[in-house]
């Protein structure tokens, strides 16, 4: 199979999907001649024309909510959302209109809207080029949500979200663009929305995560092992549903359980998987569940010392985990 | 003035037939919303928000519009409108009574929440001004697929003072899209009056911003609302761009079944406003003009009210929602 | 002490405040001659003229954003947004702005605002006028989150949010503005943001909850402890930060925990408090930490049987407590 | 022309000093924005974004402004505008660096991102057009107070098509609010080009719709910037109201130091503009008019650039902020 990057990937899953479907639509901020800010769309508006992959005026509301527009008429938008951060104006249409439209029409409307956005830091990115606020939206029935952690994964959920006839939010962590890269099949796939993935088996300890944090659990897990004690790494993949079975599979399998996460840990993805487990596996726990994620500051810091210390390093989690471990 | 009226007419070379059609339509939404408000006052319906005073502009653009090919994302003011596309007395009195039949949401919600997939009315929630953007992209694939196709949006004046007014006007202008933005402009946003809102005497002044037409008409003027309704879907269908095309009517009740307006306007000002509703002067109109013979109106109210009382009827017997079934239609895969 | 209504209790909070300090002003739809749609700030724009007391248009953006500009040049605004279903197109001014103003200038600037809306279902408000949307911010630093359940606390804690240099969103639930009565003193007085009341005592089941659910598992209470239950009811009233100390007590102390809300539960404030108590009383629990809250759909539907399906009501509550009991 | 040069500036009764002081803050602001730019090649700053064009228009609006009494709500382009208000290279080049001195962040947000409190500079972040409904909040406050002050905010044509820009200027203009709005127009908003952005091609062409003057300047040509910055402020001043002032200028450099603008620019646009560049436009002609003698230019260049220098040196110094204090000001409490 070849070898594609995170990004390759993407861009492959939005040109596959658009000559497989003419109502497959790009709207963005320069995604047309710049081919997007990481490069996402390269080449596409050349390949699709200046319709189908529309540079947006700068406003991100017009940009959803003429991408719902769209879908109601048949289309497939892709609304580009140049940076997470800047989904905050937004959030009206993604929250009161897209999620809500098939429920409050009685099934008679839907939104088969595909909403990208990168998100996620190291990056020197700052307050508002590193945040992770997908949570906000994985309390939000009528939404999906996927974050994928490799090439493969990114195309195929891609692909799935692209075919769902319901919104759904598809993140990219923006640090995996280029420094990740992985075996991507030339021939059509996909991978389903809502299922996670045991990416590595393990009996002591379960770890729950996503994004970037799927690397560096699978790295930490290397280093326990040398010790003796063997993750199970999940990869979440779907925060909205979340894959209840598999999380309480693995939780009862192991019997100790964190949650890790880029950001900070009040009410976010790791809270809920932390109830799930609390309510789920209480007979089967042998120690607190445990999670760990960024503090409670309202996001990470430019200058290299901040931005350091509020990212989950393996180091961290690896102390973390020993921690658990010694339980 | 009845020649100046006459001339206006055939100018518009509006023959009686219309004129008939477009008066039946607006007494049909009155006497619905009558009946609306009845069922309200009784405590059969919890809530109503009416469109009395504002039938004639609704009218005048829905008989503008091509039903089945042109689309609606309206508010919730446009009982009328909904009418002539060809949504029912029936419909919307089931939505009322927040019946499982409604097509508007199967009881869902709130009344007065347009929406239907037979006539190409989108569904249309309680937030203001978002539908405007979901117009743009209505159009905007339209274009794509090159429909000679509309879309028409409606909204009060009071939601021209939010962000995405100027966005889905921004950008349907920067496009040429087929777009129809109608203000129907009653003057107040529940009880704050437009000078509160805005600087501008008139939304339509709003247009230039955008560089496309804004035309202000009297909402009272059925034949005016007629005319600029045509040019402005005539303009959208020909490719050259959306219209922001405003009447001036008056909200001839309180904004919603919640609200009492006379504890922020005075006695007087409701009274003028009642004098100008565009129901009696077109009938007076029709009338000096022969369009309507004596006696007719009050027959063809007659008409109405039993096709009212049968829809209500029919809709007072139908079945309401079952518990269970608010947990379908979250998903597509619920089906 | 005399008795007030949850609303009364309100409107004299904003009064007094500003009367006592010229800082303090109001901007919201409908706030002025009509007093708001629900008349909480009736006879205000009587009192302190068309500035002091100013309809907004209607534009969210605009009204938190304004507030925010005024604060920062040393104003107390009280932003009113006339119900929290259309905090939405805010959402921006809130989170990009409001909450990250003081972090992002290092402390040299501060945002003292309090936002106000009604939430809340159960008045046949349908999909958007019925909806609890507070979990969107309980997880962004920088902001506070308070929810009062009595008129004396509604006073108390709106008190105090005016008082206070940084962001407080104050949600007022709209089913207990006339139903909810209560003693208020007089007198000027306080009740702290960020702690919790225990308005119960008991030793078998901690019931953690906020709003109007608090009176329901008071009720619930007594019918449990007919039989021998005793419940402690723990009213979280700050939602953000969470009253950490508090859960953690009455969780140890009880060994049995149910968090009941009234929104669904997927990334909730629910998902929160449960994940504390795993984290946090692994050892003192007798069982799994339960939740109860809506459904997992959009939100409360407009017909009557179908919002009474979708709200936790006394009956469901107690059915959940006895078999929590009863593990 | 010299003489018509001459006569504009006569006509603005402008005296050599006040010439001098402009150009002297035009040149100081691009030579700092040039050691940026060195310091971001080099490594040593990983990000920097430019005010390299807009420095007429933004010169201009500081000097018609009281410093000390007038706010500013600004964004990224704004460095010559901060250094006219009494903000340092030394400032600017310690958030550039990131140290733990930097008044605009403390080193928490990228460079670029102006604040600071001693001259009330409001604290900008990075989602566009929002500091235009806390300038609209900071004159509303104003207003209140009865100040004589008056508030700034600027911003690129791009921020004109998101909401908040549409809801401050409704807002202002509804209350006649001390605000000039200032647009500085590059014709790009990072990739798109002002036509895929909006149809009209006079961003000021936005405030009729609220009913208040807008105004288009040559960006490049200082003597007009300063005339309509001046009669901008005064009218705000004077409680007339907000002004919509918008200076077409030119980003003579890439949007950031992460784009590079040959990739959907041509050679021949970028060579056009940058022979209209602002600065020697403004030196020839107070060379023409006596107000820089020979050599005059260059000297001050030699002294800016000894500023800049000491103040770089200054700031690679400092130090950095401690990791711990990354948990220090969300709240207030944490003091
Ligand atoms: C985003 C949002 N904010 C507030 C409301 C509450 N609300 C409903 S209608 C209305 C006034 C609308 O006034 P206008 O647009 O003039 O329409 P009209 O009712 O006068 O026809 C308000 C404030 C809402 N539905 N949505
Ligand atoms: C809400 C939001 N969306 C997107 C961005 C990313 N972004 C930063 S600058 C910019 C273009 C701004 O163009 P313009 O307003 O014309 O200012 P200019 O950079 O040309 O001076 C964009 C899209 C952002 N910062 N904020
Ligand atoms: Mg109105
Ligand atoms: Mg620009």
């Amino acid at each position: 199979m070849p070898t594609r990057s995170y990004l390759e990937a993407i861009r492959e899953g939005m040109r596959d999907e658009m000559r497989r479907d003419e109502r497959v639509m790009i709207l963005g901020e320069d995604v047309g001649t710049k081919g997007g800010v990481f490069g996402t769309t390269e080449g596409l508006q050349k390949e699709f024309g200046e319709w189908r992959v529309m540079d947006a005026p700068l406003a991100e509301s017009c940009i959803v909510g003429v991408c719902i527009g769209a879908a109601l008429y048949g289309m497939r938008p892709i609304a580009e959302i140049q940076f997470q951060d800047f989904i905050m104006p937004a959030v009206d249409q993604i929250v009161s209109e897209a999620a809500k439209m098939r429920y409050r029409s009685n099934n008679h409307w839907g939104v088969p809207m595909v909403l990208r956005a990168p998100f996620g830091g190291g990056i020197h990115g700052a307050l508002y080029h590193s945040q992770s606020i997908e949570a906000m939206f994985c309390g939000v029935p009528g939404l999906k949500v996927v974050v994928p952690s490799t090439p493969y994964d990114a195309k195929g959920l891609l692909v799935s979200a692209l075919r769902d006839p319901d919104p759904v939010l598809f993140f990219e962590h923006k640090r995996a663009y280029r420094s990740v890269k992985g075996e991507v099949p030339d021939e059509e796939y996909t991978v389903p929305l809502g299922a996670a993935a045991v990416v590595r088996e393990g009996e002591d300890i379960a770890v729950f995560t996503y994004g970037m944090m799927v690397h560096a659990a699978l790295e930490v897990a290397e280093r326990l092992a040398a010790d003796g004690f063997e993750c199970e790494v999940v990869d979440l993949r779907s925060l909205r549903p979340l894959d209840r079975a598999a999380i309480i599979r693995s939780a009862r399998k192991c019997g100790k359980v964190m949650v890790a996460q880029e950001p900070n840990l009040a009410v976010s993805i790791s809270s809920e998987v932390s109830a799930i487990v609390a309510e789920e596996c209480f007979e089967h726990l042998d120690a607190p569940v445990m999670r760990i994620g960024g503090p409670e500051i309202p996001a990470m810091p430019y200058a290299a010392a901040l931005e350091e210390f509020y990212l989950v390093t393996p180091d961290k989690l690896e102390a973390a985990l020993r921690k658990l471990a010694a339980y | 003035m009845v020649v100046a009226k006459t001339d206006a007419v055939s100018r518009e070379n509006l023959d009686g037939e219309t004129l008939r059609a477009m008066y039946r339509h607006m007494l049909r939404s009155r006497v619905l919303d009558e009946r609306m408000w009845v069922l309200n006052r009784q405590g059969r319906a919890p809530f109503w928000i009416s469109g009395m005073g504002h039938e004639a502009i609704q009218v005048a653009v829905g008989m503008n519009m091509e039903p089945g090919t042109d689309w609606l994302a309206p508010y919730y003011r446009d009982l009328a409108l909904t009418l002539v596309l060809g949504m029912t007395p029936r419909d919307q009195l089931l939505s009322v009574l927040a019946k499982a039949e409604d097509p508007n949401s199967g009881g869902r919600q709130m009344p007065a929440h347009y929406g239907s997939r037979a006539h190409n009315i989108i569904s249309t929630g309680s937030p203001t001004t978002t539908q405007l953007l979901h117009a743009a992209g209505i159009a905007l694939a339209m274009r794509m697929r090159g429909d000679a196709a509309i879309c028409v949006t409606a909204f009060g004046e009071g939601s021209t003072s939010g962000g995405d007014f100027h966005e889905a006007l921004n950008f349907t202008a920067t496009h040429k899209l087929a777009v129809v933005f109608v203000v129907e402009n009653n003057g107040y946003a529940i009880s704050v009056p437009v000078e509160k809102q805005m600087a501008t005497p008139n939304v339509s002044d709003r247009a230039i911003a955008y560089g496309i037409p804004g035309v202000s008409v009297d909402g009272n003027d059925a034949i005016a609302c007629y005319r600029a309704a045509r040019d402005a879907v005539q303009r959208a269908r020909s490719g050259a761009g959306p219209t922001l095309l405003e009447a001036k009517v008056h909200r001839l009740t309180s904004h919603s079944s919640d609200d009492d307006q006379r504890r922020y306007r005075s006695a007087d000002d409701l009274e003028a406003e009642r004098l100008q509703d565009c129901m009696p002067r077109f009938r007076a109109m029709l009338e000096d003009l022969g369009v309507l013979g004596p006696g007719d109106s009050d027959s063809l109210r007659t008409e109405l009210v039993a096709e009212v009382d049968e829809a209500t009827a029919y809709a007072e017997q139908a079945a309401d929602p079952l518990a269970e079934t608010a947990l379908l239609h979250v998903y597509a895969e619920d089906v």
